[in-house]
């Protein structure tokens, strides 16, 4: 079980404020902050449509939230209200930097179907990171494996399985080697053993000091792997804080309703 | 100016001809690309191999000779036809016809790849999960596979309708008088080529401009559902 | 029944088009004037000069009123008439060329010329050795002498004259040399063209004969030209 | 000696009158067939590079709808898609030649003035327009959650463009390309317009200067129907080596005889 | 829970026997046989990559199997190798009218992205089963109120959560009254709450006497609410049995391990 420790200032690698996000009229996310220090693995809960894929995207700027700050490393991402009055970043260099910093892995993949596995593992690392191919090939076939892809690395994705597409996501994130992970439900596609396994990478790269955000509905992760949970509901944290505390002993009406829903 | 005011009779004409031609002809080849494409595409070996010759002896033989061999080639063989059981003598064949099967006919083989492409980049998963509620080949077609494929068709068969406009000049060498023939024979007659070539290019940009904008209706309308990037 | 003629419409001032789509000219006239002597209805029906023979052979008409010169190699293909008119051949260079018309003098020379005509084959048989242009229509030839593309080009001179010469366009430009002469490649005047033994041949030929006989012919004539295109 | 060439005779007789073609005139001037086919060749396809090269910016710039560029390539794809390549080829060619000015400048004599730089120039203009519009369709088709992997990746828009957008665009473009690369060839008939000794140019001549009314248009069609049978063997390659990921998961002929 | 029980032939609503399936030189299903009887509900379980899909994919000729029969309600699907030596299915009406009775929800949902909500739920009853469309829209809503979709009826499947597309697809498939209904893992993106409220549908359809093949890695479902349990290994069935003795005295060394390490 991860201790939340108290770190100093300086680790803080993500941070964020105060972010909103609606389309058209219907407003998303009502306001959500949220702070992470080097290492932490912070635990996304919410219901089907709460707002948790919208509030990762958010953070490397997929979609542009209509207002709120978001700091990764101490250093905030440039927004500006452009002249027609739309609020978009206006540093378009130093969202790429930042991107390349946190990786995703996204709900639905979007591996990219004309290359295969290998080659969506190794393109972000030859063409954002600049490793040399050789390079590039040796650490991806290490990834692949570690995530059980290896024999499947020469196939396209429309040739493999949900779970295996799954995997080959989770790899091409890991091959990056970022700061901070975002994670889209990880697992949704995996059996209960892989789950296992992949959990074990989530941890074994929270020990290395990555920091991690992920959206899950694996009750059994989120209190034994995260430093923190966090409860999101319809667009604004209802609940958040140390997992034994939040699992033992929530606070708010709507969590512990989810919690007694849950079968487990 | 004044000359193309005076020839603007034949000018209406050459252009009716070459818009209904090419309207009409269109039509008949969305109708062989449709066929085209899905015989390109079926399991079926025997299909596919009429679907690929198809296109590719139909694109591999320039227009021009393709029309002159059904028009003249078909009237050759309607005769000796006639002739051999007796039933008809010489029957011509109908320019403004044998223009538009002709033309119908070889613009099929282009719409076909076309077509085909579109279909091949729609997800699978979409023709699988209609295929999965049990509809028939029909049913997924035009709840599935059409709405999904104009898209993706769209700019490829713009060229090809843009070409087939253009290519309705050819039935010139059948003795129809299109725009292209009418302008460059007015022009001819009277030394000034270039100002009925004038002529010609603003009517074909007007039609440009008509099937643009209808084009355009025809993408808003097929685009729905897709999150723009 | 109805006479199928094929003229080509777009070659002054033999044949031409006019503004409510009628066609005119030397040609036409003629065709028409033939008509009437044969005592039969006539349909005009215009062909581009490339499908004229093919079209002819395929029997979409019965008989060419084109302008088309007799020659040797087209009656491999089909039976002409008497002639019906005959033009000299020259050619056409800037005012004050000196070109030599031998083979060597025409060395690298840029002629052009209409193709499909007598004069690729004499140009080709006389000066293998020029740069020879071909064109599909005489305006374009008209058109890239004046720009400087080509040092001459070669024509029927009645249409050099009223076409070219004439005009604003063909200032400074004038025929060198003489009337050409070469009967195998510019053959025995112009004709009417008709399918392999069509006995049209002869009704044709002396209809030709009748209107010349008759005046018709002479009015036509006057109707286009200064001079008495029939030759000698 | 003496047998065979009383044979060639005897072909040659055959051919010239009984024969529905007169097959030992095209026999004896295949190599100008053969230059006709080289010259067909090499304006259809630079004329494709090039075009092809220039539509790649023009179709990004128009997918994107980059502000001022957007209009500009559209009336440029509008008015070289909409008019006729012939009279596009004329305007180049004559309407140019007609002016004073234009002869006089530095780019008459070597460009102008030379038939094969102007259809050069107006095929691949022309191409570039065609060329623009289906590939800016088959950017617009890219999936959007490729594009957006590609974003969190951290790849700068041009990676991501040559990595991701362009291949996939290129991809689903295949079959389309086909149209655009056959119509570039037939549309090169029209060199032999002004004076170019193309393909059909050859044709064209062989049927002046013999009165002939076929003989030169099967020929050149016979060699354009090769062309256009590698051009369309070539596509067959591609897309079987490209566009693997799109083939359903399709079953080879069963290994074994059915049980059922 | 729910009892296996012992049922006259003549519900045998489902009855597959040695399927096989390749890929290529790859075979994944190595002769898979199932009985179903009316309102069995089978679970599949599996690793990553054994072949769950595939053989669903093979029930409606999805994919072709190479070999083997499928029955559905004592109707042979008929199969025929054609003269180029392929085997598949020689009569298209009867594969439209088998596939019309048995419905599927797919891994990846595969919604069609034309079409909103709403119409994709109607599109099969009214042009598969020719219902009027007033009572089509009518029992839609039903369906979709059912899983929680009705305020989303008229989304477009790009503008909504990935829950709720799942959710969107489920309710596709109820919307055809199908005889069979073949799940692939249909409640893989919904949090906990919702897992257990689709359970609940499940189980409801089962007792309305519906056929349900289910492929999960939800062990308590399996557990639970299934009549039957399948554990799919490497193409084959390693083992299958009624949840209470699959899960308490499994046979097979795999099986044992395959839920010694499902964290639960
Ligand atoms: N077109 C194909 N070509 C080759 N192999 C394929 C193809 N499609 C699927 N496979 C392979 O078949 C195997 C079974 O795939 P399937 O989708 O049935 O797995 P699954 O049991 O559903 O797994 P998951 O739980 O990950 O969805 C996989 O190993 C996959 O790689
Ligand atoms: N483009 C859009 N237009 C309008 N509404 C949208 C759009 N995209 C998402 N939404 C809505 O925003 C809400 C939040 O969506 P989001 O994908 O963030 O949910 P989620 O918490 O990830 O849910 P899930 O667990 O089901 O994936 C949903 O109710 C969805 O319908
Ligand atoms: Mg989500
Ligand atoms: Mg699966």
């Amino acid at each position: 079980m991860a201790q939340p420790q108290a770190k100093p200032e300086a680790d803080l690698s993500l941070q964020v404020q105060d972010l909103h996000k609606s389309y058209g009229k219907v407003e998303v996310l009502k306001g959500v902050s949220l702070e992470a220090r080097q290492g932490d693995v912070i635990s996304m809960l919410g219901s089907s449509g709460s707002g948790k894929s919208t509030f990762l995207r958010c953070l490397n700027l997929l979609e542009t939230p209509n207002s709120g700050t978001v700091t990764v490393h101490g250093e905030d991402i440039k927004m500006a209200t452009d002249r027609h009055g739309v609020f978009k970043p206006s540093d378009a260099k130093q969202v790429e930097r930042i991107r390349a910093r946190l990786a995703m892995v996204f709900q639905s993949f979007n591996l990219w179907s004309h290359m295969t596995v290998l080659e969506n593992v190794i393109a972000g690392p030859i063409h954002v990171l600049k490793q040399p191919r050789a390079e590039a090939i040796e650490k991806a076939k290490a990834v692949l494996e570690r995530v059980g892809m290896y024999d499947r690395r020469d196939y396209y994705p429309s040739h493999i399985s949900g779970g295996q597409q799954q995997r080959a996501a989770i790899a091409r994130a890991l091959a990056m080697e970022p700061e901070v992970m975002l994670f889209d439900e990880p697992t949704s596609a995996l059996d209960p053993e892989l789950v296992g396994e992949v959990l074990k990478v989530i941890r074994s790269l929270a020990d290395e000091g990555r920091t991690m955000i992920v959206v899950t509905h694996e009750m059994g992760f989120a209190r034994d792997v995260s430093s923190e949970v966090i409860f999101l509901h319809q667009g604004l944290v209802e609940e958040q804080g140390a997992p034994d505390k939040m699992f033992t002993n929530p606070n708010s009406a709507r969590f512990k309703e989810f919690l007694s829903n849950t079968r487990n | 100016m004044g000359l193309i005011f005076e020839y603007r009779q034949i000018l209406i004409e050459g252009t009716i001809v070459t818009i209904s031609l090419a309207v009409l002809s269109l039509l008949l080849s969305v109708g062989f690309g449709l066929l085209g494409a899905f015989a390109k595409l079926s399991p079926s070996r025997g299909l596919r191999r009429i679907g690929n010759r198809y296109t590719t002896f139909v694109r591999s033989v320039p227009e021009l000779v393709l029309m002159m061999l059904i028009f003249y080639g078909g009237q050759a063989l309607l005769n000796d036809i006639g002739q051999a059981t007796g039933l008809w003598g010489y029957v011509d064949v109908n320019q403004f016809i044998a223009g538009v099967l002709t033309l119908g006919f070889i613009f099929g083989a282009y719409m076909a790849e076309t077509f085909r492409g579109a279909i091949l980049a729609i997800p699978r998963g979409q023709i699988e999960a209609a295929l999965s509620v049990g509809m028939s080949a029909r049913q997924v077609f035009t709840l599935v596979t059409w709405p999904q494929m104009v898209r993706y068709a769209l700019p490829s068969f713009t060229n090809n309708w843009l070409v087939l406009v253009k290519a309705t000049a050819l039935v010139s060498v059948i003795g129809l008088h299109d725009l292209v023939w009418n302008a460059f024979s007015a022009g001819r007659s009277n030394h000034a080529l270039f100002t009925f070539m004038f002529a010609v290019l603003v009517i074909y940009l007007i039609i440009t401009a008509v099937s643009d904008g209808a084009l355009r209706w025809v993408d808003r309308k097929y685009s729905v559902g897709e999150r723009k990037a | 029944d109805t006479l199928r003629i094929g003229v080509e419409g777009a070659y002054a001032p033999f044949s031409m088009k006019e503004a409510d789509g009628t066609l005119s000219g030397f040609d036409i006239d003629i065709a028409n004037a033939l008509c009437a002597e044969l005592k039969r209805e006539c349909e005009l029906v215009e062909q581009e000069w490339d499908g004229m023979i093919p079209a002819l052979i395929a029997n979409k008409y019965d008989a060419i009123v084109a302008s088309m010169s007799i020659t040797e190699d087209r009656k491999k293909k089909v039976d002409f008439t008497e002639k019906y008119y005959a033009t000299p051949t020259r050619f056409i260079a800037k005012e004050g060329a000196t070109f030599e018309l031998t083979r060597e003098g025409t060395k690298g020379v840029k002629i052009g010329l209409l193709r499909g005509t007598t004069m690729q084959c004499y140009v080709e048989k006389h000066f293998p050795e020029a740069d020879i242009k071909l064109y599909n229509t005489q305006e374009d030839v008209f058109a890239d002498l004046v720009a400087g593309r080509l040092d001459m080009q070669i024509n029927n001179t009645l249409q050099a004259i009223d076409g070219f010469l004439n005009t604003p366009q063909g200032k400074g430009f004038a025929f060198l040399g003489d009337d050409l002469d070469d009967v195998a490649c510019l053959g025995e005047g112009t004709g009417i063209a008709v399918r392999k033994g069509d006995p049209l041949a002869g009704e044709l030929s002396a209809a030709i004969k009748a209107i010349r006989a008759n005046g018709t012919y002479q009015a036509i004539n006057d109707k286009y030209f200064d001079i008495d295109i029939y030759g000698k | 000696m003496e047998p065979e060439r009383t044979f060639l005779e005897y072909l040659r007789d055959i051919s010239e009158t009984t024969a529905p073609l007169d097959f030992m005139l095209i026999f004896d001037n295949l190599d100008r067939f053969v230059e006709g086919a080289w010259v067909t060749l090499q304006l259809t396809f630079l004329a494709l590079l090039l075009g092809g090269l220039i539509a790649i910016p023009l179709a990004i710039a128009r997918a994107y709808r980059k502000p001022v560029l957007n209009p500009i390539i559209w009336g440029y794809t509008y008015a070289f898609r909409g008019t006729p390549l012939l009279v596009q080829t004329y305007l180049f060619y004559f309407g140019l030649g007609q002016f004073e000015a234009v002869r006089n400048s530095f780019l008459w004599s070597p460009i102008l003035s030379d038939p094969w730089w102007c259809v050069l120039i107006a095929f691949t203009l022309n191409t570039a327009a065609y060329t623009t519009e289906f590939l800016r369709g088959a950017i617009e088709t890219t999936p959007r959650g490729e594009i957006e992997a590609a974003k969190a990746a951290g790849m700068s828009p041009w990676t991501r463009m040559r990595l991701v957008v362009l291949p996939s665009a290129f991809r689903r473009a295949l079959p389309a390309y086909s149209n655009e690369v056959i119509f570039t060839l037939h549309g090169s008939v029209i060199a032999s317009t002004v004076t170019l000794q193309d393909l059909l140019g050859v044709g064209r001549w062989l049927n002046g200067r013999y009165y002939l009314a076929y003989e030169g248009f099967v020929t050149a069609m016979l060699f354009y129907m090769a062309i256009v049978f590698m051009i369309s063997l070539a596509f067959r390659y591609a897309e079987k080596r490209y566009l693997k990921h799109l083939r359903p998961r399709e079953t080879e002929k069963s290994p074994r005889p059915a049980l059922a």
